[in-house]
């Protein structure tokens, strides 16, 4: 039971820097960051509901299930938000259109 | 579907549907328009006609369309809508005739006359409307018909006067539906009936039901333009002579002034009203209405403005009779004034327009001497004009006698020296303008003249203030007779036990 | 079998058939409008045949893949839900046209005409999905894949709203898009209260458990906070107007008429039928001053904007408002429930907003801008447009017949009766707020302009103009059909039942 | 049909005839045959004249759809005043034909004539309120077209002021008749006028046909009024409209049927002070016409004492019926021949042959009590009056009668005065027709000595000490007129009438005051102002809402609200 | 220029001693954040969830593992609908921008080259491999996706100049394919059983495993071409970027 209380709490401990972040700082990509981690608290929280103690009974796969469900939500959502965050950054600054092609990393939430 | 909602719902079409026709008309096809106009207006008037042989011998004409529980849209004949169904379309008749010659050759008059026959369609609706809901869908169709014709012309002065009209409107309707629906929760939904609701909740519910009959009244009084709730009318006179006429004469005053008629009759009924002591009120209010009206119209050189502002003064003896609403006599007298006062002052503003339109007169300071050149129209306005005042034999001085019977049978004496005062204040602003246009002299050119034909000016634009002034004197010389506006509000009257 | 009327199959196209519209329209690039025009149609007969099949047969359940819950997702019909179909399925057929008039006359442009070209591209199938996301939340009895369906409307939204590629519209896309996502996650946070707490998805599954937790509370607070912030309640409203504002104008029809619902639906059936037993008074009242707030800032709002669009979309705001108004007043047991006022409202606003936007995407070809300063004369160059411009303005303003005015009666009354005169008085005034931002730009449309300064432009297609015409007129007599629509919404919500035992209409 | 309604429908064809040939004839005015109406003008008041002379007495015939319950008839009192007018209104509809035969104005000016005309037949004939009522005003108002006739600035000014008191008037009798119709219930004139009376309506009453007279408070307009009509429409002005206001009296307050001391104090009194007043400033005219103002004043006042006398009580009023009818015809005979008299000088243009003036005294000192003229007889009358009714007024017949009659006596030789001096400024325009004038001199010599109702009146006055007592304040005043126009002359009176008016100018320039103010600002302006001024406030606002931090404010918040109200 | 004077402002920020707002706005997350901890933490689990029920119908679900069996079996309409948020994603970044692919014209580095060479066929393999496994075990469409899409990340990396050359409507084709056959499979069944995605007796975990391998495909070409930030050149005729 202790293990599941602090996974959850850890979790909601990453929702709320998660929700620190995305609102205190204005850079676009922090911001994205900022959502992926509090993604991962959620999911942390429910995968952590899904925990029973071994030999207990079984493992929940709904909230698994439900966590690919919204890792995959996440990875499409985080793209689609990169690159709106670089046509902005492009349309609104048109000398930095060059520097704004970085790498994207849209595997970030998935490791 | 019986005749007898046919007939009503045909009442309603047959203005209806020339004006979305005429919507959908090209601008040069003028000549369809008018015909569809005059066809649809003659039709109504038939129509309408019909209906009052019904309800004169007791027929039933009634639509009932359920909303929800408790709101339900229902057109009803009964002999007070007939009254004011039988005016408008009359009216309209006329007014729309006038509009034909007043706005030959100006610009989106297919969009104008529409909004035109939407106009009266909404009225006899308003007029046919057989509980407050019905009143109410009416009541706020009426201000968003009337808005594009109040700012026909398109100009600034008339846009800033559309948005305050718009604004008093809505505001009052707002109060106004509040009140319906306060109402309804306590009495629960109603028809328009001659007793009212049950005397038994003014024992429960008084304080509340007379400020319920405050915010009706005032719901209504925005269009009715009691005091001081009549800001808009005077600036909305900026809108073509037709649409003064028919805001002023016919459709939005009126139907102010038959809500609250509605209101007091109808909805509250004479006991229920006096139980509830809130008439005095409403006699206050019209009273002050009657005075500061008169006092301001006498400010005014401008001639619209001026019968805007006797407009106001002129339509408070409605809400007057209504406050005695105990007093057959009174109620008469406020009845008929509905009726009469149109009349009157439809005529006033169709000359006004002619002055303006012909002559380019719009001041009373450039009236001099225009009876020569206008005689037919100014004597028209003169009829009209010494209607308001309420000479004998024009229908003005009818009014003002039931009133005062009606008043002193209510033991109101003050009522009497409301008339008299508010009879020479009428006196004071319109005899000058007689006396100007009569027996002064022209000085200088007409500031703006158009050369026309044959007559004084165009015979669209001389007909209806004719027809209009003659029905003033004949219905007063005739007021006794079988069928005249008084026998009819007499068989109105009949009907209520007051 | 399954093709005859009473198969309950059908219930599956409203969200299937989209989704095959979509993926078609991405497929292919031509006769994508054909393609959209035909699903909209069905969807419309769809929708209408499932109304037939609730009158006949009541809530009907769809257990997909055949899995009852708790362990499947369930399908069901009631009254508000085909009712909010039907919205969407005649507004978004309305859309479709409307769309398809938008593209032709933009890509007709020569300077132009390609960018929209490709634009025409990708609209359609975000549309169709979002469409299906739509029917799907509608239609959705698990609280987790109303989740799924919240992201489809919400990623297919976002994208909608960045099309016209304009800076600003990216740039409030991108706000929408986090805000949105932020919606998304606090609201699989109470997802996760919840299965904690109730160990359940599935929402009928849900009622019958209603237990008395506190974890089933945190659950409904942030379930309900996450949906406030996609509905754009005041204060959390400030993406919507640059989003709606800057979008193309099919768009911008979209995401104010139907997007917002959806989440607001949500929030409707969680307060009302769900999680009805441990709503609290205070937190009715909450939400309902939340809503007068709304009406009233968002009327203000819109009463100062300059841009024709961002004063249509602050309407969006103040109109939403009105939703949670009928909150606090739900407790009242009059004649009708007051929850029903919700459903005018809101089939009220999809249609006249739709209008309006249209009303204003057409203004904005026609003369290349929206400032609402010079848009004199447009009435002689567009009478239908602004016609259909002031209906909807009417049925917003809630006066008779439109449905609004059914809604607000309701409202009215159930505040007059419980004596919370206040809501009344916020009711009224916003109003007459709308009133005069309605009648601000009516008023500029009836301005002669001094000279033709008007550039000759091509005339707009009919699928321009008309649509927005008859959306109007759905809205402006809606009132006319409330028996129906109550008779409807009276069908088979048996959770609205029990929760009001004063009796359905 | 019957006959008996046959009979009724021929009566009322006929009484309606009266007043409905003038307004048809008026009606004509406007279209193009207006010359040849005018040609027949005369003719218009011979209905009248053959109904007055023909139609049996006491006949009611009840027109219900008229207006609101017409009802007309001609009973004995109304005869009279029926032919009285019609006589009068006939002589002026000659003299007033070609005087203005050349004048620009005449087709207004006559179909205003015709008007009044039929609005005075028609009052004399009707037995309901509302005919009166209608009738009169009709009348009223038209006499404004004749009253301002000239065009000229005091023409207008004099019409201003007429027409107020002619709305004054109206309402007042309009509040009364309403007082009156509510306490008894009928519209018929005889049943109205016997319910008990409230002292508002005897002071209504008063006040409505008392503007009509020129009694005391209300004279104001009479005498710029007479001048400035053409003297054809003032003779009917003097001698026929004002009988109307009188016969108003007689109709709503019959005296012999009601009583009221208070009343009749206050007729008296302010009768009195008219006879006295009205001499005082006629004396101060120098225009003709506004000389014989004054006297009508001054005779009205008289007339106005009797028929207070009448009102003490029921006996009296018996009494005083006839005694003020026959003042009535000898007052509007003997003014309306001066009137054509004076017409018919300044028509000719020259100064008065002997004859003339032998003529034109005749009239005037009729209107003093001369004995042998009509005046003598009516003054018998009064005295008889008097004494009948005892102390304090038997007096009257001792001092304030002999009082008036010298002072008629001066201002009538004033008027002779002023009218030789007035002659020489005029110029012959070849219309004078002394016809006219000699069949009114004949009218007043004879009709009173001719007249069935006044032959006990006439024989007393023809008693010796009646002469005598009729000679001497004649005499005397003939005395005083000669000191009075030495000094006149000499200290040269300004006219007063203006500055009268420019006091009733004063008040309506006071209450014009009210019509001078500018219109203010709408006070929707100013709220649209404020509206103005929010704005820039409210964008910061919206600003601020949108940022992200206020933002993650607000959803925080919003979380723990609902948090808080839901546990 | 915004964004830059924001960053800057916000640098400065950093240096403030102390921001009110930004006070507030930590305690207040604190505040929540305490609160739903205490909720947690104050009501253990009670229900024991769906674990029992998704073992119970275990055997009928065609599958062994029951993850697999809750995602494309007893949830498959879940599932279907995120596959449709995946090529959402897809659509939505085509619509946006134009895929910044470098020109080809640059040469690749020989090690690269054999890098890619060697690694791409076994990431394939074990693509394969997990969605084979999906079946019994933790794996399946997603992350055999996965690992897909992270070859096509190779590649694209790579530069290699052929990726040039697929025509476009092999990539539509190839992201579509996903999930038209998850629907196409939960329509079959609706016309075979009458109910949808009810797979017939028997043919579950067949079907299942037909579905997981088109959307692997699809997913793994979707993550890619999310990398690829933007459309192809050719996919609108004529389309100018916005």
């Amino acid at each position: 039971m202790i293990t599941t209380l602090l996974y959850s709490l850890t979790g909601l401990i990453l929702f709320g820097m998660g929700l620190f972040t995305l609102i205190i700082h204005s850079h676009p990509l922090r911001k994205i960051l900022a959502i992926n981690v509090m993604a991962s608290g959620v999911f942390l929280i429910l995968i952590a509901t899904a925990y029973t103690p071994l030999g207990q009974g079984e493992i929940d796969p709904v909230p698994h299930a439900m966590v690919l469900t919204g890792i995959v939500v996440s990875v499409s959502v985080t793209a689609l938000a990169l690159i709106l965050a670089c046509r902005v950054q492009e349309t609104s600054n048109r000398t930095l259109r060059k520097k704004t092609k970085q790498p994207k990393n849209t595997k970030g939430p998935k490791s | 579907m019986n005749s007898g909602q046919l007939l009503l719902l045909s009442i309603l079409l047959s203005s209806f549907i020339p004006g979305i026709i005429i919507f959908c008309l090209p601008e040069e096809n003028h000549r369809l328009r008018t015909l569809l106009n005059l066809c649809g207006s003659i039709v109504k008037i038939s129509l309408i006609l019909v209906m009052n042989v019904g309800i004169y011998y007791g027929h039933v004409f009634e639509i009932r369309i359920p909303l929800i529980p408790g709101v339900e849209l229902l057109l009803n004949g009964d002999p007070l809508s007939a009254l004011f169904a039988t005016l408008s379309s009359v009216l309209w008749l006329l007014t729309t005739i006038y509009a034909v010659g007043y706005l030959e050759g100006s610009p989106n008059r297919s969009h104008f006359f529409g909004y035109f026959s939407l106009c009266v369609t909404v009225t006899i609706g308003i007029a046919l409307a057989g509980n407050l809901v019905t009143f109410l869908l009416f009541y706020e169709m009426l201000t968003l018909t009337t808005y594009p014709l109040v700012i026909h012309r398109g100009t600034e002065k008339s846009l800033r006067a559309g948005r305050n009209y718009l604004i008093y409107a809505f505001g009052g309707g707002a109060v106004f539906l509040v009140a319906v629906v306060w109402l309804q929760t306590i009495v629960g939904p109603m028809d328009f009936s001659a007793a009212g609701f049950s005397p038994s909740y003014i024992d429960s519910h008084g304080p509340v039901l007379s400020l319920i009959f405050c915010l009706l009244i005032i719901g209504v009084g925005v269009k009715a333009a009691l005091v001081p709730l009549h800001g808009w009318l005077p600036q909305a006179m900026v809108a073509p002579a037709p649409v003064s006429a028919l805001l002023h004469a016919v459709a939005v005053v009126k139907a102010g002034a038959f809500g609250i008629i509605r209101i007091v009759l109808d909805v509250f009924g004479a006991q229920n009203l006096l139980l509830l002591g809130v008439l005095p009120l409403l006699a206050g209010v019209a009273t002050v209405t009657i005075l500061y009206g008169s006092v301001r119209a006498l400010q005014q050189d401008d001639l619209k403005k001026r019968l805007a502002y006797s407009t106001i003064s002129q339509v408070s003896y409605i809400a007057l009779g209504m406050s005695m609403v105990d007093q057959p006599l009174a109620v008469i007298g406020g009845l008929v004034h509905l009726v009469h006062q149109g009349l009157m002052k439809i005529t006033l503003f169709f000359c006004a327009g002619n002055l303006a339109e012909t002559l380019g007169i719009h001041r009373i300071s450039e009236m001099r001497g225009v009876a020569r050149r206008m005689p037919l129209t100014m004597a028209a306005f003169s009829i009209a004009a010494l209607g308001m005042i309420g000479i004998p034999p024009t229908v003005g001085f009818i009014s003002k006698w039931y009133l005062g019977l009606g008043g002193l049978a209510a033991g109101n004496w003050w009522l009497l020296l409301v008339l008299v005062v508010s009879s020479l204040l009428n006196a004071w602003y319109f005899l000058p303008i007689l006396i100007k246009a009569w027996f002064g002299k022209q000085q200088g050119e007409w500031p703006a003249e158009i050369a026309i034909g044959r007559f004084e000016t165009r015979l669209m634009l001389l007909v209806p203030p004719l027809v209009t002034a003659v029905i003033v004197l004949v219905a007063g010389l005739v007021a006794n007779a079988q069928i005249s506006p008084l026998a009819w509000v007499r068989f109105i009257v009949q009907g209520y036990t007051l | 079998m399954i093709f005859l009327a009473d198969s309950p199959s059908w219930m599956i196209t409203p969200v299937i058939l989209p989704l095959i519209a979509g993926l078609l329209c991405f497929l292919f690039s031509r006769r994508t409008f054909v393609i959209a025009l035909i699903t909209a149609l069905i969807n419309l007969f769809v929708a209408c045949l499932l109304i037939y099949q609730l009158l006949v047969f009541g809530t009907i359940r769809y257990y997909i893949g055949g899995w009852r819950p708790p362990i499947g997702i369930s399908l069901r019909t009631d009254g508000p839900a085909l009712l909010m179909l039907l919205m969407t399925a005649v507004t978004g057929l309305a859309i479709t046209l409307y769309a398809r008039g938008y593209f032709s006359y933009r890509i007709a442009d020569p300077v132009r005409g390609s960018r929209h070209q490709h634009q025409q591209r990708y609209f359609w199938p975000l549309w169709m999905l979002l469409l299906a996301g739509l029917n799907g939340l509608f239609l959705s009895g698990d609280i987790f894949n109303l989740y799924v369906t919240l992201e489809l409307i919400g990623i297919s939204a976002a994208s909608l709203a960045a099309l016209s590629g304009k800076p600003a519209s990216q740039r409030a896309s991108f706000r929408y898009l986090l805000i949105s996502l932020l919606g998304s996650l606090t609201y699989l946070l109470g997802i996760v209260f919840f299965y904690r707490t109730c160990g359940v998805l599935d929402l009928g599954v849900l009622q019958n458990t209603a237990i008395n937790e506190p974890g089933i509370r945190a659950a409904l607070a942030l379930l309900t906070v996450g949906l406030l912030l996609k509905t754009a309640l005041v204060p959390l409203h400030f993406w919507l107007p640059p989003a709606h504002a800057n979008a193309l104008a099919p768009v911008s029809v979209i995401l104010s008429a139907l997007v917002v619902k959806g989440s607001f639906y949500l929030l409707f059936r969680f307060w009302f039928e769900l999680f009805a037993p441990i709503v609290t008074t205070s937190a009715l009242n909450f939400m309902g001053t939340l809503g007068a707030i709304a009406i009233l800032w968002g009327g203000i709002q819109a009463i100062r904007q300059q841009r024709l669009k961002l004063m249509v979309a602050y309407s969006t705001v103040s109109q939403l408002g009105y939703l949670f108004i009928a909150f606090p007043l739900s407790r009242t047991l009059t004649g009708v429930p007051v929850w029903s006022a919700v459903i005018f409202i809101a089939l009220t606003h999809a249609c006249a907003k739709s209008a309006m936007f249209m009303a204003a995407g057409n203004v904005y070809l026609h003369l290349g801008h929206d400032r609402i300063r010079n848009l004199d004369g447009v009435r002689a160059s567009l009478p239908i447009t602004v016609f259909a411009y002031g209906i909807a303005g009417v049925s917003l303003m809630g006066l008779p017949p439109s449905g609004a005015f059914i809604a607000k009666w309701m409202l009215l009354t159930s505040s007059i009766d419980s004596s919370q005169w206040w809501w009344a008085l916020v009711i009224m005034a916003g109003s007459l707020l709308a009133m005069v931002y309605v009648f601000r730009v009516m008023s500029h449309f009836f301005v002669i302009p001094k000279r033709e300064s008007l550039k000759e432009t091509t005339p707009l297609s009919p699928l321009l103009e008309w649509p927005a015409l008859i959306l109007a007129l759905i809205a402006l007599f809606l009132s006319l059909l409330a028996p129906w629509l109550l008779h409807i919404l009276s069908q088979g919500s048996t959770g609205l039942a029990q929760l009001f035992p004063g009796g359905l209409p | 049909m019957t006959p008996v309604a046959l009979e009724t429908i021929i009566h009322a064809l006929i009484l309606s005839s009266t007043a409905g040939i003038p307004l048809i004839m008026a009606a004509l005015c406007c279209t193009p045959l207006k010359t040849r109406v005018i040609g027949l003008l005369p003719w218009a008041t011979v209905p009248a004249l053959f109904v007055a002379l023909t139609a049996p007495s006491d006949v009611v015939v009840e027109v219900g759809w008229f207006f609101m319950g017409g009802r007309m008839g001609l009973d004995g009192t109304g005869k009279i005043f029926l032919s009285l007018a019609a006589f009068v209104w006939l002589l002026a509809s000659f003299s007033s034909r070609s005087l203005l035969k050349h004048d620009h104005n005449q087709v207004r000016f006559h179909l205003f004539f015709l008007t009044a005309m039929a609005g005075n037949f028609g009052l004399i004939l009707a037995q309901g309120i509302f005919g009166y009522y209608l009738f009169f005003a009709m009348m009223s108002f038209a006499a404004y077209g004749l009253v301002i006739h000239k065009g000229n600035k005091e023409a207008l000014s004099v019409g201003r002021l007429y027409l107020l008191l002619v709305m004054i008037g109206e309402v007042a009798l309009f509040t009364a008749l309403i007082i009156l119709v509510h306490s008894s219930g009928s519209l018929a004139l005889a049943d109205v006028a016997r319910v008990p009376y409230h002292p508002l309506t005897f002071v209504l009453l008063f006040i409505g046909f008392g503007i009509k007279i020129g009694a005391l408070p209300f004279h104001g307009w009479v005498m710029p009024a007479y001048q400035a009509t053409p003297p054809p429409a003032a003779a009917v002005l003097a001698g026929a409209m004002v009988n109307a206001g009188i016969l108003g009296w007689l109709r709503f307050l019959p005296i012999g049927h009601i009583s009221c001391p208070q009343g009749a104090m206050l007729f008296i009194v302010m009768g009195a002070l008219a006879a006295v007043y009205g001499v005082i400033v006629g004396l101060r005219q120098k225009q003709a016409g506004a000389v014989l103002g004054g006297s009508s004043i001054s005779q009205m006042g008289l007339i106005t004492v009797i028929f207070g006398l009448g009102l003490f009580d029921q006996a009296a009023g018996v009494h005083a019926v006839p005694i003020l009818t026959l003042y009535v015809v000898h007052h509007s005979l003997a003014k309306s021949s001066l009137f054509f008299g004076y017409d018919l000088i300044v028509r000719q243009g020259r100064t008065l042959s002997h004859l003339q003036l032998v003529a034109i005294l005749l009239p005037a000192l009729a209107l003093a009590g001369l004995p042998f003229t009509s005046g003598a007889i009516t003054k018998t009358g009064f005295k008889e009056l008097a004494l009948s009714l005892g102390e304090p007024w038997s007096g009257l017949s001792a001092f304030f009668l002999p009082l008036t009659a010298i002072a008629t006596t001066v201002l009538m030789l004033h008027f002779v005065a002023v009218l030789r001096r007035s002659v020489k400024n005029a110029k012959a325009d070849g219309t004078a027709n002394p016809i006219l004038f000699t069949l009114s001199c004949i009218a007043v010599a004879g009709t009173l000595w001719l007249w069935p109702a006044a032959s006990n009146f006439a024989n007393d006055s023809l008693a010796g000490i009646k002469l005598l007592q009729g000679l001497w304040p004649v005499a005397t005043g003939c005395v005083l007129f000669l000191v009075w126009d030495r000094i006149s002359f000499t200290t040269e009176l300004v006219g007063d009438n203006r500055k009268r008016q420019t006091g009733f100018d004063t008040i309506i320039c006071l209450l014009s005051r009210l019509q001078e103010k500018e219109e203010q600002k709408p006070q929707q302006e100013r709220l649209v102002l404020f509206l103005h001024r929010l704005v820039p406030n409210l964008r910061r606002a919206e600003k601020i809402m949108g940022r992200w931090k206020v933002v993650g404010l607000s959803y925080i918040t919003l979380c723990l609200c609902l948090l808080f109200l839901l546990l | 220029m915004k964004k830059g004077k924001k960053i800057k402002k916000q640098t400065r920020n950093r240096r403030r001693p102390f921001d009110g707002l930004q006070a507030l706005f930590l305690f207040l997350v604190f505040c929540l954040i305490t609160l739903l901890g205490a909720i947690l933490s104050n009501s253990p689990r009670t229900v024991s969830g769906l674990a029992g029920a998704v073992a119970s119908l275990q055997d009928q679900s065609g599958v062994e593992s029951p993850v697999t069996a809750v995602l494309l079996n007893f949830r498959g309409y879940d599932t279907l609908l995120e596959v449709m948020v995946l090529l959402l994603a897809v659509i939505g970044v085509w619509s946006l921008a134009k895929a910044p692919f470098p020109t080809p014209e640059t040469d690749i580095s020989p090690v690269q080259m054999g890098v890619v060479r060697l690694l791409a066929p076994v990431m394939c393999l074990v693509a394969a491999y997990l969605v084979w496994q999906g079946s019994h075990l933790a794996g399946g469409a997603f992350q055999g996706g996965a690992i897909l899409g992270a070859a096509g990340v190779l590649l694209l990396v790579s530069e290699l100049p052929w990726l040039h050359a697929i025509p476009v409507y092999v990539l539509r084709i190839g992201l579509v394919l996903g999930p038209l056959v998850f629907v196409g499979t939960a329509l079959s069944c609706l016309f075979l059983t009458g109910t949808l995605l009810a797979y017939p007796k028997g043919t579950a975990g067949w079907l299942i495993l037909l579905i997981e391998t088109a959307c692997a495909l699809s997913i793994g070409l979707t993550l890619a071409l999310l990398f690829g930030g933007g459309r192809p050149e050719s996919d609108v005729p004529g389309g100018d970027s916005p």
